[in-house]
């Protein structure tokens, strides 16, 4: 079953790993994002996410659910709050039987989380703030 | 009809939580957008590119059936992960 | 500069992963391959791997060069001996300023490594002996 | 020219680390599979689809300049990973 959290408190990779550990699955898959320095010119100080939390956690279920119905598991993760240089801001696992289907679905559901989980950033750069990306 | 609709990012930072706007019955997403956006012209913009949700879900074009009791937001594009 | 390691102790993914962190990249990509009890009908109840250590190390480094050369970091590690269920198998992952980069190194790296590395898995399956897969 | 080729995983399980045969001056890859394979006909199958390497690096096609100081291995097909 799949584990989703959005919250203040630091990502435990390896906590989130554990979870996608299991007999039946020969292949993981994680991509974790975290906060980097330079993006071209503009250098990142700090990062802070803010998320409309019940329509983000219902947004990552819709996401979920159809991978795990495939056979795979599930593990997202969302930090809120204030992010310094190389925190972690997501984590997206995917267990597979076959390592194929675990880089597709991993690489799917970041991307949508992306563009569909109702998350922020306001980027506190060394010139100026800004919001999204 | 006057709606309550939530507001985030840098919306909320510019207008609060909350915006009040009143709008015919039936609205579509887009009369909602325009409401909003004759209240606070100079964040036109970022309110063109924001899109509403009902309840905690993404609408669809065409009227939305929504009355005072449910949950209305503007969510400007997204930037998560 | 990368990291690679072929050796009969247990992959410690976490101490790995950290090896990924660095300011200058957003997008963290790993895959682990880890003992699976069910390939179809067939149950295995654990694996040895062997390895041709220092050609197997040298295969990696050609791996490894190219995709740094692109400006991301590489960690690699491959435990050979005795491994139960669940127990890791292999870690790859690839740190880079892009996530689809990341995806796709990360991906090629597992393919290449499977195909490239002179690595043999017996399977000591409830049935009988297998080599290979 | 006598060669000593080293075995892994099954062959080397069946037949010892290391293996002495006979072959031309600059073999083939497949010449020296071919001298392994007439002194373990049980083992052709296997030994067909193994790769010869040479100081630790995949040989191509052609002839081989190696002599008794190179390290030639037979590889079967890998399953690492």
């Amino acid at each position: 079953m799949y584990y989703l959290n959005i919250s203040d408190s630091p990502i435990d990779v390896d906590a989130l790993y554990q979870k996608l550990k299991d007999p039946q699955y020969g292949g993981i898959v994680t991509f974790v994002g975290t906060v980097r320095q330079w993006t071209g010119d503009i250098e990142t100080r700090f990062i802070d996410y803010s998320a409309y939390h019940p329509m983000a956690e219902k947004q990552l279920e819709k996401l979920a659910a159809p991978i795990e119905a495939k056979g795979a598991r599930v593990v997202i993760a969302h930090r809120t709050g204030h992010l310094d240089l190389t925190d972690e801001a997501v984590f997206v696992g995917v267990a597979a039987a076959h390592r194929g289907d675990a880089f597709r679905w991993c690489e799917y559901l970041i991307d949508t989380l992306k563009k569909e989980v109702p998350i922020w950033k306001k980027e506190t750069d060394t010139d100026a703030v800004r919001w999204g990306d | 009809m006057q709606l309550h609709v939530k507001l985030f990012a840098m919306l909320q930072e510019q207008l609060g939580d909350v915006i009040v706007v009143s709008v015919p019955e039936q609205p579509t997403a887009d009369q909602i957008k325009q409401a909003i956006a004759d209240a606070s012209p100079n964040l036109r913009q970022v309110i063109g590119t924001a899109r509403i949700a009902v309840n905690q879900e993404f609408t669809a074009s065409g009227p939305l059936d929504v009355g005072t009791d449910d949950e209305i937001a503007l969510i400007p594009p997204v930037s998560g992960g």
